[in-house]
């Protein structure tokens, strides 16, 4: 039922928009129907909290109509993204300005997109999976096409196809993990837990489902795509991308990569998490230098996630469960930190670093919710990326301890980047483009309401997540 | 009729065969090497025959009469293809004052 | 062990840390409704009513000899792990509380006047009393990572606070190069941390001492949380060779120095060796290489102390090499004695700074002492409290810093003549840097700055009275704990750590064979004497009116400060600047970027030659066609 | 059967209004026709009738592609209804040859003689011809319908020579026959046999559009006029791919090693060709005419997986394909109508005046590009899914690599529309024909999106 209601309603509610007259209503009417969305969300994740160990089903054999099975669930893993999806769409969609004059097909391609993303997250049969997994590309091409900055036309058509190249070796996968399925084939993710695979089965599906989820994550050296894409797009699209989208492909490792091939994730994670590693190191370095607000953003989130697969990959119970919390944590986090550079480049149409500075001084409230955001992405402890990270170093450590102590140096370099770039925005003396930036409204306060809650509530009492993830991750 | 086919049983099948084998083979080089459309019409008419011909002698070898009405037909879709060839050469060439097919080559690429 | 405790005072040290907490929301949130003045005034009332709730438990845990344990939630907690959110006070804890909870007071209170002018004063009490939660967070957890929080939380407010002033580029630079050089300290202790659970499944402290002392002594598991651990406290403590952040955190306001960068937050280091001193003498190599790193880094910032001449570097550079000497007394074995002089230290470097702040206070912030002299007569209050406080860290007795001193002085002979020879001379040079300090700025003729400066006044008494409590207590601190020289009865301070390093001494045996009579009176004799001279030579070198002839040679390296921010700079910063560049620009672009496109052209490439396959000429697909035909058959019938 | 008649007599009806010039009725006539030959063609659902001594046998699978070709159809005379509004002529002969080419692409579909597949590929082919060249003033037509006659005349040698020694083996056109003499003979198949074999594939491949022999494609889809490339790009090749797939799944099932090698590479060659081909077009008819070579070669892949469902799945593929290339050539000739060209640049910011000529055509490309959740991609994956079955996992890859390819090609028109600056300020004159009719396809298209289980499991 509940996860009836999640699919369906953002999908009528985007058909409804399209038809939708003013901007300004459909952006109600969007937020309204996001928040509904919220509250139903929170729901199912109330019902999974009695029972961790449950979940929400919802199976209606119609293979003979739609040619795939409606079969959905939502674990606890799930809930934790489908949460995920529905606090961060209602933010983002009230974070559009009145000035930007978007028209409606906006909001309905940013509900179309959360019904994708969240069916991403409650499918449980495999074609349902990479059916919503697609789709969600379709709206976020068109919001970063139409409404992006300039370029946008050729950086989103790269994104497209980068994207699509990679799910389409997800397909392959897909269909290769079917034809090992016992006779009547089925494409159920249980299915597929059932199967137990040989060595040299598990190699080439780990190599296409990698590249698939490498992409989308994306994974150095993956990741041409993503700094331009984000730079491109409209700031909506970027935190829809970096927020939610991008947890897709976490996501897609921790229900494939993890459960389907066990020994190659065991055996040979020596050979790909020093290149996952390099790339974190990587993002953090290029972060340093990088003069422009959006794509330090970028490079930032590239090092952030590549921990996160760090984690996920690195065998470990710990870096499981940091990895899974961590994806929540940088998804709030990303999108606080998108929401500041929104707050920024609306006031003084600029995101060059450098042409900034002296903010703080002239708009106290901002300094401190953009500190909170900063020290969330430096994973201070009582922040939510902290707990995060120390699993998954913790998990890592365990693992190898070299890698885990090449992989700490990121806690050094995103302190490096992050305070350079917070001083040299805010602190200062007031330059031209700050002179008359103004402080937060009230309404743009209540934006990062909930993300600092988030914040904070994740890094306080983490247990909450971790106990919910304790009955599902094996 | 009886003996028609008998007449023609004499002649071992194998020779029909390589006879109409390679009169299929002229036909093909015929359409390969003739720039001219006429000639060309005229060497597919060729490889038509040929596999008539063939039907023909089968149909004889094994005393069945389909093969044979089967010529018929292909007889008549011939002609209706031979006919329809001329009408679009007509109009061709009164586009391009002639039936070179070399210089059927603005459509490419 | 531990027994139940009462819940009265596990309430009250949850109190502990909600006042501060309470205190930092309520000026924090409200910013602009309160009026400058009140933000200070509720700011010290938090702290003040911590004060009173440290007393009580340090009355309850020095007569009762019990452990307050409040388990608050748990923090972390599945599988195998669980880190609740714990805290614990026992005697260290209270010991620190008594520290940060009295010296912070004093400072708040300071503060109230110091600030009084500054545009920002609201948003400086809710730092201070986020930091006295933090640091509350540090001495009280009963895990590591709890630990963890508050050592990265005061972290977090020493870079608010160095860099308060944040227009000025060189505070913001300051309080950065601050927090980065200690994560790279929180990242060796992260790693301690890792191993640490790695090896005991717990990060629960009195577990974790109880699960280790049982291991063989000089074990790597041991080796690597001890350096890990010992690399957090080289970070938060300003030692070799993570020290250069400190002298620039002089860049905040003053209070902010004396009670972060002087009396509280910089001994975390210390706290924390001791904290784990059963780790730490089960793992003799570290004990060696904190040993060797507390000598250097008393030695080389005694030493640059000497030519400098900011009055806060100065002091920040004694600060440096105090806690060097405190490191070298851990590395010596002697924890109360680190811890002693951690005390004795927070009161008479707290007195220091707050002097210091008052004379600059005086002067319209003016920092350098060359700009100053003659300030005897003009600001007496100041002066004499100054001076108390450097008698007291130059050793000189009765006060304060020559029983701490003379503690771990005592064990460093014990240890060996060489030993103890080197912790003298350290000492020694204490004398030298604060009595130039002393006489430059307060005797020496007056410079012109000061000469043209009509407006220089004695603080206001909300400062003064709380620097005259400060000289209060480095003139009387030591008392507590006199050399066995003199009285072998009077150690409260020893007696009341014994409890916690008694599991430490118990694994190791003691080490020194015990001097004789004599020797002890002439290690204390001959230094007080040398003590002394040096004193006089200063008066005669400095209070005079000569003008400081031209630095050479060793001198001017070591005004340079051993050009060690240079080396880091050429070492690690610009190269990070390089590869971040070439990164960015070569790899990323020119590599990554650059084959990514080339795929999609090579594509379309292949794609603009397949087309030109279709020529347009019919001739040619009727070739390619029979063609085609003929090798389907033929390798369709060659098989 | 009767549907056949139908068709061929409401064909005859046309001619007859044609020559005494009644322009008016004669698309009222054809609707009236068509559908009642659909309906006719449906009440033989389940009986398997054959006719004329097994010449002609309307079981399931004919029924089910017969259904799809006349409703095709359909749909292209509601196209041809604006398509030819400006022209006076009643133009009578062009749409009685499009439903006698419809009565040969019955037949295809249903033929269980050689005899009947020659001539339903016969009928269908010279009816395309001269339907190709209908254009008589346009030298482009001309040189298509030239080139298509050429190489398709050609290919009929071929198709018919392998009639022949296939005849000459077998010594019957009967379908049945012919497979009882290959299940008797599979240990010694004879050259003779082999060889006819072949040259039909090749002959069918041709009609289909196949690489290496679908040279003619391109060249002849640009030429014709856009709504007879309509035709021929979903009937022609649909009916092709229905008489290849009843051929090879009536006789030669049980010697697939004889056939299956070839038409691998058919299947590769094609889809690499028509994907790559098609990424540097200019002219998006060309470009749609390549992706309909591409198409082919996915199509062929149900052949080749033969087994299971792939009758089914073929019928689902034809129908996403079909209806998705309607769409698409529908606002090819809406755009064209107006810009008078059919390069990429007069698609450009379509979007903004014509938003629902843009989403159609979005739709369309979507679709044909497979992306979720288009019935395209619900054509491709079940495609997918019955080779895999039959362990052509190589086959699929190189598949999907095709189109990872075609993404792009099919992204051009989208973004075109939507994010390039446009050079008309005002709705296209056009689009007020076009609209509904495009409009209906798109639902059209969205409905079938979600019943692809529905239409597989038909046949």
């Amino acid at each position: 039922m509940i996860i009836a209601l999640l699919l369906i309603l953002p999908l009528f509610a985007s058909i409804f928009l399209f038809t939708g007259k003013t901007g300004q209503q459909s952006k109600n009417f969007a937020f309204l129907a996001s928040l509904v969305l919220f509250a139903i969300s929170l729901i199912g994740g109330y019902e999974l909290i009695a029972a961790p160990e449950k979940a929400l089903f919802f199976n209606m054999d119609l293979e003979s109509i739609l040619g795939v099975n409606l079969l959905f669930k939502i674990d606890a893993i799930s809930i934790i993204f489908v949460i995920l999806t529905t606090l961060l769409v209602p933010i983002i969609i009230a974070s559009t300005d009145k000035k930007e004059h978007r028209t409606p097909h906006f909001y309905a391609l940013i509900m179309l997109m959360q019904t994708a993303l969240i069916g991403v997250f409650a499918a449980s049969d495999m074609i349902l999976f990479y059916i919503f997994w697609e789709l969600a590309l379709i709206p976020i091409f068109f919001i970063t096409a139409r409404w992006g900055g300039e370029n946008a036309r050729k950086i989103s058509i790269k994104f497209l196809i980068y994207t699509v190249v990679g799910s389409f070796f997800m397909l392959i996968a897909i269909l290769y993990l079917y034809t090992l399925t016992p006779a009547p084939h089925s494409f159920s993710f249980d299915s597929f837990y059932q199967l137990k695979l040989s060595y040299s089965e598990q190699i080439p599906l780990f190599l296409a489902f990698f590249l698939a989820f490498a992409i989308k994550i994306p994974l150095f050296p993956f990741h041409s795509w993503q700094v331009e894409t984000y730079n491109a797009s409209p700031v909506q699209g970027s935190m829809l991308l970096a927020g939610i989208m991008l947890k897709m492909g976490l996501y897609g490792i921790v229900r494939f990569l993890i459960p389907l091939c066990t020994d190659v994730v065991a055996n040979g994670s020596l050979i790909f998490l020093p290149l996952i590693l390099f790339g974190v190191i990587y993002g953090a370095v290029i972060a340093i230098s990088q003069p422009h607000l959006k794509k330090l953003i970028a490079f930032a989130s590239l090092s952030h996630v590549g921990i996160i697969a760090l984690g996920l990959l690195s065998n470990s119970r710990y870096g499981i469960e940091g990895g899974i919390l961590q994806m929540f944590s940088h998804g709030v986090n990303v999108v606080g930190f998108f929401l500041c550079y929104y707050m920024i480049v609306k006031r003084t149409k600029t995101d060059k670093i450098s042409e900034l500075g002296g903010i703080a001084s002239v708009a106290p409230r901002f300094a401190t919710v953009f500190m909170i955001i900063v020290l969330a992405n430096v994973a201070l402890p009582l922040t939510n990326s902290f707990v995060g990270e120390f699993l998954i170093l913790l998990g890592l450590f365990s693992y190898n301890k070299i890698l885990a102590i090449i992989a700490g140096l990121t806690i050094i370099l995103v302190a490096v980047y992050m305070l350079k770039m917070y001083q040299q925005i805010m602190f200062g003396e007031k330059k031209a483009s700050t002179e008359n930036f103004i402080d937060l409204t009230f309404g743009e306060i209540m934006l990062f309401v909930p993300i600092i809650i988030a914040i904070f509530a994740v890094g306080i009492y983490p247990s909450f997540v971790l106990q919910l993830l304790q009955g599902v991750v094996k | 009729m009886e003996t028609t086919v008998t007449q023609l049983q004499m002649i071992p099948l194998v020779y029909y065969i390589i006879f109409c084998t390679a009169l299929f083979t002229i036909g093909v080089v015929g359409v390969l090497v003739k720039r001219n459309a006429l000639a060309i019409f005229m060497s597919v008419e060729l490889m038509l025959n040929s596999a008539n011909l063939l039907l023909a002698a089968f149909s004889a070898y094994r005393n069945d009469s389909s093969g044979q009405v089967f010529v018929f037909f292909i007889m008549v879709v011939a002609a209706a293809e031979i006919a329809i060839g001329l009408a679009l050469l007509v109009v061709v060439y009164r586009s391009s004052r002639t039936i070179d097919i070399n210089i059927l080559n603005r459509l490419k690429w | 062990m531990v027994m139940e405790s009462s819940p009265f005072m596990q309430s009250i040290s949850f109190l502990l840390l909600l006042f501060p907490l309470l205190g930092f929301l309520a000026i924090g949130l409200s910013q602009k409704q309160i009026n400058k003045k009140l933000s200070g005034i509720i700011a010290s009332s938090f702290v003040f009513l911590n004060l009173i709730l440290t007393f009580i438990l340090f009355w309850y845990v020095s007569t009762t000899n019990q452990t307050v344990e409040t388990n608050l939630f748990d923090w972390i907690k599945f599988a195998n792990i669980s880190i609740p959110f714990a805290i614990t006070v026992d005697r260290l804890s209270a010991l620190m509380l008594l520290v940060v909870n009295g010296v912070g007071f004093l400072i708040h209170v300071y503060s109230i006047g110091y600030m009084k002018n500054d545009e920002g004063v609201s948003r400086f009490f809710s730092y201070m009393n986020l930091f006295i939660f933090f640091m509350l967070i540090l001495v009280l957890s009963s895990n590591y990572l709890m630990l963890f929080i508050g050592w990265e939380g005061v972290g977090l407010c020493s870079y608010l606070l160095i860099g308060f002033w944040y227009k000025d580029h060189a505070n913001n630079n300051a309080a950065k190069k601050a927090f980065i050089m200690n994560r790279i300290g929180d990242l060796g202790f992260l790693i301690g941390i890792f191993m640490m659970f790695h090896t005991f499944g717990t990060l629960n402290i009195s577990e974790v001492a109880t699960k280790a002392s049982v291991m063989p002594s000089g074990s790597t598991a041991l080796l690597i949380i001890t350096l890990g651990l010992f690399a957090g406290a080289i970070g938060k403590s300003a030692q070799i060779p993570l020290f250069t952040w400190l002298p620039d955190a002089m860049a905040g306001p003053t209070p902010v120095s004396a009670l972060i960068h002087a009396a509280t937050m910089v001994t975390a280091g210390v706290y924390l060796v001791a904290r784990s001193s059963v780790l730490f003498v089960l793992s003799p190599v570290t004990m060696n290489l904190i040993l060797v790193i507390g000598i250097f880094t008393a030695l080389i910032s005694g030493l640059i102390a000497i030519y400098q001449n900011d009055i806060k570097k100065i002091l920040a550079y004694s600060t440096v090499s105090q806690l060097g000497f405190m490191f070298m007394a851990l590395g010596l074995g002697s924890f109360s004695g680190a811890m002693f002089h951690l005390t004795t230290h927070a009161f008479f470097k707290a007195l220091l700074f707050l002097a210091a702040g008052s004379v600059i206070h005086a002067l319209n912030q003016e920092q350098d002492i060359r700009k100053m002299g003659g300030l005897r007569k003009k600001i007496p209050f100041t002066f004499a409290l100054f001076a108390i406080g450097a008698i007291a860290i130059s050793g000189i007795p009765p006060f304060a810093g020559f029983f701490s001193k003379e503690m771990i002085l005592s064990v460093a002979y014990e240890h060996g003549m060489g030993m103890g020879i080197i912790a003298t001379f350290i000492s020694l040079l204490t004398t030298v840097y604060m009595f130039r300090l002393l006489f430059v700025a307060f005797y020496k003729p007056e410079s012109d700055a000061v000469k043209a400066n009509h407006h220089i006044h004695e603080s206001p008494k909300v400062m003064l009275i709380p620097m005259a409590l400060l000289a209060l207590l480095s003139m009387v601190a030591g008392f507590i704990q006199i050399p066995a020289l003199f009285s072998t009865n009077v150690n409260a301070f020893s007696t009341y750590l014994s409890p916690i390093f008694f599991s430490a001494h118990q694994l190791v045996p003691a080490s020194g064979q015990n001097l004789n009579v004599l020797t002890e009176w002439l290690t204390l004799l001959i230094p007080l004497t040398i003590i002394a001279a040096l004193v006089y030579i200063s008066y005669i070198r400095f209070a005079k009116d000569r003008l400081s002839a031209e630095l050479s040679g060793i001198q001017k390296v070591m005004a340079n400060k051993f050009y060690i921010d240079e080396l880091y700079d050429f070492c690690f910063v610009k190269p990070t600047e390089k590869l971040s560049l070439f990164f960015r620009e070569t790899v990323d672009q020119s590599v990554i970027n650059r084959l990514i496109n080339t795929i999609g052209n090579a594509t379309l490439y292949i794609g603009g030659r397949i087309r030109l396959l279709q020529t347009g000429n019919v001739g040619f697909y009727l070739i390619i066609m029979v063609f085609s035909i003929i090798a389907i058959l033929f390798f369709n019938l060659i098989r | 059967m009767y549907a056949i008649i139908t068709i061929s007599i409401v064909a005859i009806i046309v001619l007859f209004f044609g020559a005494f010039g009644k322009k008016k009725v004669i698309l009222p006539i054809i609707f009236v026709g068509l559908p009642l030959a659909f309906i006719i063609n449906l009440m033989g659902w389940n009986q398997s009738i054959h006719y004329f001594n097994e010449m002609y046998i309307d079981d399931n699978f004919a029924i089910a592609f017969n259904g799809v070709l006349i409703f095709i159809t359909m749909l292209i005379f509601v196209f041809a209804r604006v398509y030819y509004k400006s022209v006076k002529r009643p133009l009578e002969d062009i749409y009685a040859l499009i439903l006698f080419s419809l009565v040969g692409g019955l037949m295809m579909t249903a033929f269980g003689n050689l005899v009947m597949l020659f001539l339903g590929i016969e009928t269908l082919s010279l009816s395309l011809y001269l339907l190709a060249g209908s254009k008589k003033s346009d030298p482009h037509s001309n040189e298509a319908a030239m080139k298509y006659f050429l190489t398709g005349s050609f290919a009929s040698g071929f198709l018919l020579f392998g009639i022949a020694l296939l005849y000459g083996a077998c010594g019957s056109f009967n379908l049945e026959v012919i497979k009882q003499y290959v299940v008797q003979n599979q240990a010694n198949i004879p050259a003779m046999f082999t060889i006819g074999l072949l040259l039909m594939a090749v002959g069918l491949a041709f009609k289909v559009g196949a690489a290496p022999f679908h040279f003619w494609i391109p060249d002849v889809y640009e030429g014709s006029p856009t709504l007879i490339t309509t035709y021929m790009a979903t009937v022609g090749k649909v009916a092709a791919f229905a008489a290849f797939f009843r051929l090879i799944n009536a006789s030669f099932s049980e010697v697939d090693f004889l056939w299956k090698t070839s038409l691998i590479v058919f299947a590769v060659a094609t889809i690499l060709i028509g994907n790559f081909a098609a990424l540097y077009q200019d002219s998006v008819k060309r470009m749609l005419a390549y992706s309909g070579v591409a198409h082919a070669g996915y199509m062929l892949i149900a052949i080749i997986a033969l087994k299971g469902n792939a009758a089914g799945v073929l019928l689902l593929y034809s129908v996403s394909y079909s209806i998705a290339t309607i769409t698409a050539f529908a606002v090819l000739m809406m755009v064209r109508k107006e810009t008078g060209s059919f390069s990429i640049k007069s698609f450009n910011g379509l979007a903004k005046h014509n938003p629902t000529v843009a989403f159609a055509m979005t739709i369309a490309m979507l679709s044909l590009a497979g992306i979720p959740p288009m019935i395209g991609f619900s054509a491709k994956y079940q495609l997918f899914v019955s080779a895999i079955e039959q362990g052509q996992l190589p086959l699929v890859i190189i598949a999907i690599i095709g189109s990872m390819v075609s993404v792009y090609y099919y992204l051009r028109p989208v973004v075109a529309m939507y994010f390039t600056r446009s050079m008309v300020s005002e709705p296209f004159e056009a689009a007020k024909l076009y609209k509904k009719q495009i409009l209906g396809m798109v639902i059209l298209l969205l409905i079938l999106s979600f019943i692809p289980g529905l239409i597989i499991l038909l046949i």
